[in-house]
């Protein structure tokens, strides 16, 4: 049992951080962030030179074979690239889903010619990709979704509404799973297509989220033209394609839900008073720090095991839904604990409070969406209940239904 | 025995609530919310004409005569419907402190237009417990009044306060001279919130043990928000309720998953829990009994713990949707947090319940 | 909103308590019993004597008839009645069962016959009734059961094994119930019967719980016949007169559910020291006690509003379920900071350690069984779900099959 | 990286775990729990052939000289098969002691005794943060020891105890004179608790900070007692789950229902949330790194709330047959509230990692 690298991976992480010192800035605090001061057009701008330059050095794709664009590395060498990454100033949630879902899906499940067209200029940075699965009516149900691909001559037709759509607003492509056969059982007539989001007929609308930010878009489609040659996949093999996808967004699930919470309340509960002592001193705000501190650092160290698992040649398994369960909470009680510390002054706006109060109050805000995005609370239960301990599934009456009967 | 309201009083919970339903509208909370206005004054005037504001004041002062159960109930109909005005400050704190402790000449002043609404009043009663800012709380030099109010609720919209200042309760016009307030956005701007600041404002101050008026003041505060957040917690139970009903996922209802009806049973039990101390308060409130220390901090935690826990799994249980900004579910998460916390959080009055009992066994 | 008596309840509360302080003695503390120090022969004898004292005045069975040996008087009377004799040493569970539900369920369901037969000499304490229903393959889904009751000639045979049965060692009598059609649904083909106790073929084994207790049986029946005339209710009806039974014993949940752990532990945590200072100094011993008033408080203030439900004519419902949820946790929560409180001193049982911690330790042994008996949380979650808040039963595959198609 | 631990690690825990299966049965436990007996003899012979007992200690003392981690595994084998043996008493606290702080004397005479499991040893080495009984504390007087122990695990079966008095550490022979034992009923009676009372016990003092050497001996049996925990909790959770995969209710299994599916998905959560804090007590105790206060204590407030979850619920999803005597669900429960308050409750150790995080923050 042991933190260290092995000689291979110690070798690759001063290589990296030779790059990255010389390539970025490294992170100073908290508030530090990459592109402060940018508007959107600039920060995009900033955010894909600095993929291109990444791509030049090999780091965009590490764990792609070489003749795709990538580097032909270990998922060992990936996860040492993103430790050390971590510690610059880099472009948040740009890259994430062309990199982490969409990107690897085409590798997967792309012709040549697909892989060819849209791969390396994307690595590169010269295109942002989305993923467009989820509707209004097929949420945790994505086997119910109603988006309509029509055969048409060489073509296909969309017509429908996705929703949930990270990045739609800045993505030059997406995937794009639709129903092509309405005969066929819900999750069975699905297929999976390449979209160019600047493609006449695609709208996108942003959501303005319950915590006053906008994150994710509403995607529209009107007769929305693609040609067979987008088709990413087997005609009605789109689930088998979101499947492989949807597995490779579950190990980045970790990085979003660790995080030092509970030391940002050590730093708060010195400067709030409870009676005549810092609250600190209060054995109730002590154990929420500590129960914090267990959530957070334990959804790392669970990434961890993970991350060792991955060096010995295994993958994590949906054991890794515990991450989202406990971390999304931690969110959830953790800034409530933040917000409770001051009384009724807590109640007060970071803007007014004071720069330390954003990262908790926000987290509070956003927690209930991190307990519903990405599978809610109950999908990931079960989850667990199923595929870990081996209880039986839900009763379904829909599974063996042609879709067009279950429909009204 | 008879441990609950009486048919009259369900009566006028009853109007108070077609009302409210009328007036307190999604788009009407929304306009305080995104800062459009201080308070909904439409909703206002209409308690106002109801009686609602001046239920528990005596006819002589224009109030309705009636008391505070009857008011208890606009609490819990206020909660319900989400409405944006200032009861807990107007009503249930300054109009209760004079109405308990003020002159005959400040009632014969204030109480005709606190209960017509036409004067909204606010009140800080007692020394924060739990303190982030460090500038000194307000003091009594001569007859006036210096020193800083952090986070009082409708401090825009009010034109007087009530404040203890060293034992004593003073109340300031709050559009005198010296008095600076500054708009503060809350985490619930449905409820606004701002900073006063008194360099030797002028007070008169009311006769009387001021903090024992503060800390009965407050009890019964305790008990009305009690009110406020049952009816805020029933409305979002039901709400969830509807949409699970509504909702459909692998060829089911949603509200058909044990773990939907569970989640929802949870809420219903933390509910009535709530209620029955909430209930115990009333009648402690309404009767002046011994108990009300400890029925009213009871009520306080019972209530606080239900609402956010229905705010809170309401929201989830609507899915993606309950995150918009379109849907209510999030006017129920910040006002639960806001009504948990504004005279007091959870900790605070958890422990004045354990002091309470204690002090009954001792 | 009031806690008084109107002036008949009052008048009807001094005429008991006039009749209890001249016939009972009166409870000095929470250690103090009916019947202490006497041996369980003794007790029984003791507890049948006090009940023909109360039934002589009237009191035995306050809501029945007068014909049938009631008093003919309202819910309302019952309640203040209960409230009395709170106050003084009365017999402990041995009647609960009989007045609770089983008279009750023969006083609604019995021929003439049977109620002359055995009310009036059941309300004088003559015998002791018990309640025949779950078995070990039929706990929550009572449908299950499998002990079965064949015609032969006038009566009928039974054989099978029912279990969780209180008071089955002193019983005299049983409501039992058995399935009499194998080809009907499985609630369908039930029918109730009453049962004698010391007739051939009853075998009472005393089962030892969890807590190293002993308050229930199994029963097993080996040929044992009934007369057709101890039938009750119709044949093939018994789920309708099961379900009034257990109707009837819904409310009387809450007296088992309140209580005062709360102020127990505030005695125990002036004595106990945490660091250099009395452990109800500590806000989070404090934050506990708190908890346990707010849960055993509020269920005896639920079942105020459900007497004053019954005062106005109403009856109780479902909603009578969150009692039990709330008051079983708390015995579990508030049990175990009790141990708590002692760090490894705790966990000297109180036998050694004084008689304050003997209740406190008990509730928390006790705990697990108050979660299942009678209604497992689950079940209770059910019913609140499903009867108050409109939500759909459970998916069921077995509700109109034949009872014989399910075996196996 | 390697955050696990080895293949041949794993290979002697395999090798405790099979031992242990054929060795602490549940007839066996409850030989110890009906008082029968002060611990498994049988079970404590067989863990010392395998080499357990003194699998930390250096071979040149009777032991086998691998190390902590190893420990650790006979650690989480011995809480998931309930095994009623002294190895708290005996070898997490006692031999680690000597091994840390006894003089080459003491380590000569004791811990090739101790690593044979011929001599059974036990420990106080804290003064009790929560007391109930007033009888003063060990100190020393002269070279011996006077003062009272209550609720010492193990102090029946045990020869020698080691006791912290005024920050030094005495061993003191429990069968010597000067000292008188009393055995106390315990809430799991399958690990027997004793009253010890020194009078002038005659006492040998081990060199060095005997303050220092307690705190270093309770954070490792911090660390062993949560592997002993979440041993329990996953035998605790695969007995639910299979018996609900078994049991049927309303025409289907009952594990198929989803509030037992989630309860026992919340289970496992818990589960992997003090395994994954184990483990790191674990790394942070066998590389004696800095990490370890708060490693330790975190593993330890992890693990007894998995521990607690899972026996409350495994015991509850059994349902009626749960609460029998003669299931072993009531064994867990009563495991996991000794293991869990023995050397300090949830609190207390919920507590020192809040002090650890805030040290290490300043």
């Amino acid at each position: 049992m042991n933190f260290d690298d092995t000689p291979e991976e110690a070798a690759f992480r001063a290589e990296v951080r030779a790059w990255l010192a010389a390539n970025a800035q490294p992170r100073r605090g908290r508030e530090d962030k990459f592109g402060a001061g940018l508007d959107k057009p600039q920060y995009l701008a900033a955010a894909k030179a600095w993929q291109a330059r990444k791509a030049a050095a090999g780091y965009a794709a590490i764990v792609m074979p070489k003749e795709m664009g990538g580097f032909g590395g270990t998922p060992a060498q990936q996860i040492v690239y993103n430790q050390e990454e971590a510690k610059f100033l880099t472009p948040d949630r740009v890259f994430e889903v062309s990199l982490g879902t969409a990107l690897p899906t085409v590798a997967m499940w792309g012709t040549p010619a697909q892989k060819v067209k849209y791969l390396a200029s994307a690595f590169r940075g010269e295109h942002i990709w989305c993923q467009l699965f989820s509707e209004p009516s097929a949420g945790s149900d994505l086997g119910n979704l109603r988006t309509r691909a029509a055969r048409d001559g060489d073509g296909w037709v969309i017509n429908g509404q996705k929703v949930w759509t990270s990045n739609a607003d800045i993505a030059d492509y997406g995937i794009l799973l639709a129903r092509t056969d309405w005969d066929q059982p819900k999750s069975k007539g699905l297929t999976m297509f390449i979209l160019d989001m600047k493609a006449p007929g695609v709208e996108v609308r942003p959501i303005r989220q319950a915590s006053d930010e906008y994150h994710f878009s509403e995607v529209f489609f009107s007769d929305v033209r693609i040609a067979d040659a987008d088709r990413l996949g087997p005609e009605n093999d789109g689930w088998k394609v979101m499947m492989s996808a949807l597995m490779k967004e579950r190990f980045s699930l970790g990085e979003n839900f660790s995080g030092d919470l509970y030391a940002q309340l050590i730093g708060l509960a010195k400067q709030v008073v409870w009676g005549e002592r810092p609250a600190l001193e209060d054995p109730r705000v002590r154990a929420g720090i500590a129960e914090t501190y267990l959530a957070q650092f334990g959804v790392e160290l669970i990434v961890r095991r993970g991350m060792s698992a991955i060096s010995r040649g295994q993958s994590p398994g949906p054991e890794m839904s515990a991450v989202k369960l406990i971390g999304a909470r931690a969110f959830q009680t953790g800034g409530a604990l933040a917000i409770e510390l001051g009384g009724a002054e807590g109640l007060v706006a970071a803007e007014a409070l004071g720069a330390q109060w954003r990262l908790p109050q926000l987290l509070w805000l956003a927690a209930p969406g991190a307990r519903i995005a990405g599978g809610t609370d109950e999908i990931q239960k079960n989850t667990i209940a199923e595929r870990v301990l081996g209880l039986p599934g839900e009763l379904r009456t829909d599974r063996d239904v042609p879709f067009r009967a279950l429909e009204g | 025995m008879n441990f609950d309201f009486s048919e009259d009083q369900r009566r006028l919970q009853a109007e108070v609530r077609r009302v409210l339903a009328d007036y307190s509208t999604s788009p009407n909370v929304r306009a305080v919310l995104e800062g459009r206005t201080l308070y909904c004054a439409e909703t206002w005037r209409q308690l106002a004409a109801l009686g609602a504001l001046g239920v528990a004041l005596p006819e002589a002062q224009g109030g309705v005569g009636l008391g505070l159960l009857e008011l208890c109930l606009v609490a819990e109909e206020a909660g319900r419907a989400l409405a944006a005005v200032p009861l807990l400050s107007s009503v249930y704190l300054a109009a209760e402190a004079l109405r308990r402790a003020g002159s005959p000449a400040q009632q014969a002043l204030w109480l005709p237009r606190l209960a017509s609404g036409e004067v909204i009043g606010t009140a800080a009663l007692a020394a924060a417990a739990h303190r982030i800012s460090t500038a000194p709380p307000p003091c009594r030099v001569g007859d006036a009044l210096t020193g800083t109010l952090h986070a009082l609720p409708d401090g825009m919209a009010a034109e007087i306060c009530v404040v203890l200042a060293g034992g004593e309760l003073a109340l300031v016009e709050l559009n005198g001279p010296g008095v600076t307030r500054q708009a503060l956005s809350s985490l619930d701007p449905s409820r606004p919130l701002a900073r006063i600041e008194f360099a030797a404002a002028p007070a008169t101050w009311l006769p009387g043990d001021g903090a024992a008026t503060a800390r009965a003041v407050t009890l019964g505060a305790a008990t009305l928000l009690a009110f406020e957040q049952i009816g805020g917690a029933e409305a979002a139970l039901y709400m969830a309720r509807d949409y699970v009903l509504q909702r459909r996922a692998f060829g089911r209802v949603v509200g058909g998953f044990q773990a939907v009806k569970h989640k929802l049973a949870d809420i219903y039990t933390k509910l009535e829990l709530a209620r029955a101390h909430a209930y115990f308060a009333a009648w402690a409130l309404a009767s002046d009994a011994p108990e009300l220390p400890r029925a009213a901090a009871a009520a306080r935690v019972a209530a606080t713990a239900a609402y956010t826990l229905a705010a809170e799994e309401g929201l989830h249980l609507h899915g993606g949707i309950g995150f918009t900004w379109e849907m209510d579910c999030h006017l129920h998460l910040r006002r639960a947090r806001w009504l948990g916390q504004i005279i007091g959080n959870e900790h605070l009055w958890r422990d004045a319940l354990a002091t309470a009992l204690i002090e009954e066994a001792a």
